[in-house]
């Protein structure tokens, strides 16, 4: 394991108003890495993302890449390469798939030709979103939005990509078709992934390490191969 | 609310003896603006009813008070009838027109409300010039006041004094007995969340509706003390027009919840300052109800949330809308408060 | 005592319950398992008339529940919690419970009284207190004292461990069951806690994409090859 | 033949409704939020424009510093006003009703009680058709909306920053998540729908409306109306709807006798309350889930 984490964060705690969802959180995605986030319903898994990417009060420590973000703003965070895509994807479901891809670059000083490249090097590795240019994208099917939010994700040039519950919602072959270009982006560009997800096989396949998170915090750390195989851990923990 | 109950309850009859001991000791002009203030803070207490209980604002809540100003002051003008007749038609007219606005308001909430109730209170200025033939438009109408009984020994603005008084008294006794009974916390469950409400067999309409329209024949009645004691109204009085609406909203919001006191301090407050700013200039009066009214609501988060002009939940209600696929991000992250630290287990 | 025949439902071209048909058996623990997503939820809310479904049928002994509105299943002895706990703010514990109270005596019913139920679920103490900043553990506590007090015979619950810890489960179920035996409940609850299912339910009903894929005792629920697949993707 | 001409004169209204109804609706969909005193602004801003012209300014210079101006006052409002109340739920609503008589009394202190009229933008005289009237001014006015309105279209489909306001617009949570600063977009949203009622305000005084501090006063109410029926984000139906109620209006009160131009206010009340039962998003708004 390298020596500097991509992402380190130190004690972390979060709260929406009066309610305290994070109780010190410290977790790190090393540089090429993929990380898995498991727990039940409710255990703060989103919370933690979400104060991670800058949308919740927090306090404690988040360094990226060695720059300190826990008093960032989502801008400046999505603009230093730490790019979301949230839970329920977040398409702009009243703009084009088209216009939803050029939303992606909004954080980069990019022109105009520049960024039609690389919305056709997107469309080239998810053709499904150049047959669809033009429509909004909330006509498109739960697993195409996916695509495009991971699309619009990868055009803000990011080098670590936070997932949260990408299976969501979606059919068991979507799911599958969904974690196979996650490993193709890792395998290919060497892009570090933090990945919050409910199907708990398919997740710990595509990864390194894995943490378990209940009521607000940490309670198991290790090699996804280990937290597979440990059948009373998963009982315990994962409910299965 | 930390006081105790018994505290309250020696505070409440403190003040309501200071009431009716404050005619006793000032003289008339300023009998007849604290009777001015008890208008007032009647026409608030029916806003404090609607808001308070289901969460829901009004603006017009100027129109009600001019439409029980005008009926009553109407039907003695034009009809002859006795103005206690006249003021209890001119009450229940204007929880009449709240009922039928309270049907709309089962459907049309929050912003969309605001713009249908702010449509009424600049329909009102409107209709009364137009029919200015009988309610006077702008020249404004001259309705004979309040007088004392024959062989009283309390002089003519004592005695409409007390009369607004023992009004605002019942209203308020009123609205305690509903704030206890099984209906105002069915109210109170519907203005949190409806559909936990409807799930505890709570029926929204009726109690819209219902709310409403007691809400706004409070109003009317206020709107029917303020003709027959002030005895001059017009379609440019300021409480028939928007500016009413924002008085009324304004008391509210520095009056709080208290029952009594609440409205009374706010309508006090809401009277006397434009008052004295209004001397060098009426404009700035109005000026000042909309700044103290905005500032209010920047400055004093605490006074507001005791109005329950809550805070948005700052997670979201339970997602029970249909919405399998959400636009809009929702953590279903939930709180706890605990805090104490149990060791990590670590393999590998 | 409830019977759910060929439910459908969609919401703008998502097909969220697809032909689901199921039974929850008097005096027993129902409970209706699945991934996010599977259509849990809006099963629940259809069942407590807050969504309508596309066709199907939806009966409680033998009465139809889908001509009946949300405010009248308390009557018929209804009552649910919701996956967020949906406490009223602005009334205290013991105004939230009453709530529930008002319910039963509208209907008639033997409930509870109040003060019973609050003792049942350990919230004497916190009677008076505001619900806002109690902690997740009590104000399912509250929500459940709520339902409680309502006199019902069906229980509806939604999530009942979500969020909680490892020991507050464990007493959540071991209160539930408790307060079961004792008011002789139906419950039908959705829940993500398998190990809390599998150790108090008598009947699983499994769903995934608005489907129901498995029905039965939870031990051969549980070897179910396509359960397995459902939950772990392998 | 007087219907025809109702007609006329009514489109002529019904372009003022638009633009301030246009105002509205840009303001909603950047914050949400129904800015009542948006007719009070564009009151205001008809008054700046008086008095520049009092400076010696001419009158299309003046509309455009006006316009100017009144971007960065709504800009600023939005910042220290509007921003700080959004988080709460009720409270924007009645900060709009305090902003709504702030800005009234801000306009009779200023200006004080006396209307005043303001130079024409377009050459007097006008057409005859066979018997129908139609004054350059108000095909000017009605130019002059469908320049402003193209201008905005293009802003909004073009422009980087149309495209993210429009994504705010959408789906401010998801905005945020993308990185699109959408403080900013609130901003200028406040700001365009400021500069588009400076345009509104000034465009009415082309119709032989002086400028005094009750003038908007009505042309809100209708304009309130027009939002409704085009639905609360619509942009298009809020042109649309505008041009309806400009109609409306002028058929109303001049075809049915013993109807002061006044009671054409009961007429919108009616319009508003019976679009919101029926169809709350309004005729060309598509339904969501609510969002007030």
């Amino acid at each position: 394991m390298p020596l500097v984490p991509l992402l380190d964060v130190d004690n972390l705690h979060a709260r929406y108003g009066q309610a305290r969802v994070l109780h010190g959180v410290s977790l790190t995605v090393s540089p090429g890495e993929v990380v898995v986030l498991l727990g039940a319903n409710g255990a703060g898994k989103t919370t933690l993302l979400r104060a991670i990417t800058g949308h919740v009060e927090r306090t404690g420590s988040i360094k990226f890449a060695g720059t300190d973000i826990t008093r960032a703003s989502p801008a400046a965070i999505v603009s230093l390469g730490l790019v979301q895509v949230p839970e329920g994807r977040g398409t702009f479901a009243d703009l084009t798939v088209q216009e939803n891809l050029r939303l992606g670059a909004y954080t980069r000083r990019v022109t105009a030709a520049a960024l039609a490249l690389e919305i056709s090097e997107i469309v080239e590795r998810f053709p499904i979103l150049g047959e669809r240019a033009g429509q909004r994208a909330g006509l498109l099917s739960g697993g195409e939005q996916q695509m495009l939010a991971i699309g619009r994700a990868l055009l803000a040039r990011p080098r670590l990509l936070v997932l949260d519950e990408p299976s969501l919602g979606l059919a068991p072959t979507v799911t599958r078709a969904v974690f196979d270009t996650l490993r193709e982006l890792h395998d290919e560009q060497g892009l570090s992934l933090l990945v919050v997800e409910q199907n708990a096989d398919l997740s710990l396949g595509i990864a390194d390490r894995a943490y378990v998170l209940e009521a607000g915090e940490i309670q198991v750390d290790g090699p996804a191969a280990a937290i597979r195989d440990d059948a009373g851990l998963r009982r315990a923990y994962l409910g299965y | 609310m930390s006081e105790s109950r018994p505290v309250r309850a020696a505070a409440n009859a403190a003040l309501v003896l200071a009431l009716v001991l404050v005619p006793l000791f000032f003289e008339p002009f300023r009998v007849t603006q604290f009777t001015q203030i008890l208008v007032v803070a009647i026409a608030v207490a029916g806003l404090n009813l609607l808001t308070g209980f289901t969460g829901q604002v009004s603006v017009g809540h100027s129109a009600f008070f001019g439409i029980g100003a005008y009926v009553t002051g109407v039907l003695i003008v034009h009809a002859g009838v006795p103005m206690t007749a006249a003021i209890i038609a001119g009450t229940l007219s204007g929880g009449i027109a709240g009922a039928l606005f309270g049907i709309p308001s089962l459907r049309i909430k929050g912003t969309h409300l605001a713009i249908v109730t702010l449509v009424l209170a600049a329909s009102l200025p409107a209709v009364l010039s137009t029919f200015s033939e009988i309610t006077g438009g702008t020249e404004g109408l001259r309705v004979p006041r309040i007088t004392p009984p024959r062989g009283s020994f309390l002089a003519a603005d004592q005695t409409r004094y007390y009369v607004v008084l023992g009004a605002l008294l019942l209203v308020v006794l009123g609205v305690f007995m509903l704030d206890r009974s099984r209906t105002g916390r069915a109210l109170r469950a519907l203005g949190d969340n409806e559909i936990a409400a409807v799930t505890y067999g709570v029926r929204p309409m009726r109690l819209r509706i219902g709310v409403f329209a007691a809400s706004s024949t409070i109003t009317a009645l206020a709107g029917a003390l303020f003709a027959v004691t002030s005895g001059f109204i017009s379609s440019t009085t300021s409480y028939m027009t928007i500016v009413g609406s924002i008085v009324f909203l304004t008391a509210l919001v520095i009056g709080g919840r208290a029952l009594l006191a609440g409205p009374l301090a706010g309508a006090a407050i809401a009277e006397l300052l434009p008052a004295q700013i209004s001397r060098y200039s009426p404009e700035w009066a109005n000026f000042a109800y909309g700044a103290i009214l905005i500032a209010l609501l920047l400055l004093a988060p605490g006074g507001i949330s005791s109005l329950r002009f809550r805070r948005r939940r700052s997670h979201p209600a339970p997602h029970v809308l249909p919405a399998p696929l959400q636009q809009e991000e929702t953590p279903h992250d939930t709180d706890d408060t605990r805090d104490q630290a149990q060791p990590t287990t670590r393999i590998g | 005592m409830l019977r759910v025949e060929r439910l459908s439902l969609a919401f703008r071209g998502v097909q969220a319950l697809r032909d689901v048909t199921f039974e929850v058996a008097a005096g027993g623990v129902t409970a209706l398992i699945g991934p996010n997503g599977a259509g849990k939820t809006t099963m629940f809310n259809c069942i407590s008339r807050i969504l309508t479904p596309d066709s199907g049928a939806l009966s409680l002994d033998g009465i139809d529940l889908i001509g009946v509105r949300a405010s009248r299943l308390p009557e018929l002895g209804v009552a649910r919690t919701f996956q967020h706990a949906a406490l009223f703010p602005s009334l205290d514990v013991r105004g939230n419970v009453r709530i529930g109270a008002d319910v039963a005596r509208h209907a008639s019913r033997p409930a509870l009284p109040v003060d019973e139920t609050l003792e049942l679920l350990r919230l004497s103490a916190d009677a008076s207190r505001s619900t806002e900043g109690l902690p997740l553990g009590t104000k399912k506590r509250v929500e459940l004292a709520r339902a409680l007090a309502s006199g019902p015979h069906l229980l509806l619950l939604d999530e009942p461990a979500g969020g909680l810890t490892h020991e507050e489960v464990g007493e959540m179920r071991d209160t539930l069951l408790a307060v079961k035996e004792r008011l002789g409940l139906t419950i039908l609850l959705v829940e993500h806690h398998v190990q809390m299912v599998m150790s108090m339910s008598s009947h699983v009903v499994v769903m995934s994409s608005g489907e129901v894929i498995a029905d039965g005792a939870p031990s051969d629920v549980r070897s179910d090859p396509r359960v397995i697949s459902a939950y772990l993707g392998s | 033949m007087l219907a025809l001409q109702l007609l006329v004169d009514g489109v002529g209204k019904g372009a003022i409704y638009a633009a301030l109804a246009l105002a509205i609706v840009v303001a909603h969909r950047s914050t949400g939020l129904i800015n009542f005193a948006q007719g009070e602004f564009a009151t205001l801003s008809a008054m700046l424009t008086v008095a520049l012209t009092g400076l010696g300014l001419g009158v299309w210079p003046a509309l455009a510093v006006a316009a100017a101006a009144s971007f960065a006052a709504g800009a600023l409002i939005q910042v220290v006003i509007v921003r700080p109340a959004m988080r709460r739920d009720l409270v924007p609503v009645v900060i709009m009703i305090g902003l709504y008589v702030c800005a009234n009394a801000i306009g009779q202190l200023t200006f004080g009680q006396n209307p005043r009229p303001l130079e024409g933008l377009f050459p007097a005289g006008g057409l005859v058709f066979g018997g129908i009237r139609v004054q350059w001014s108000l095909i000017g006015v009605i130019l002059l909306q469908a320049v402003v309105i193209t201008a905005l279209t293009l802003f909004f489909v073009r422009t980087k920053i149309g495209l993210g306001f429009r994504a705010v617009a959408t789906a401010p949570e998801a905005s945020r998540v993308a990185g699109i600063p959408v403080e900013r977009m609130h901003m200028i949203g406040w700001g365009i729908a400021a500069a588009l009622g400076a345009v509104a305000g000034v465009s009415l005084t082309n119709l032989g409306v002086y400028v005094e501090s009750h003038m908007m006063t009505t042309v809100l109410v209708y304009s309130l109306a027009a939002v409704t029926i085009g639905g609360f984000d619509s942009a298009l139906g809020a042109i649309v709807g505008g041009a309806i109620m400009g109609v409306v209006e002028s058929l109303v009160t001049g075809l049915v006798p013993g109807v002061s131009g006044d009671v054409g206010i009961l007429v919108s009340l009616t319009i508003i309350v019976l679009i919101l039962l029926s169809r709350p998003q309004g005729l060309f708004g598509r339904e969501r889930v609510a969002r007030v």
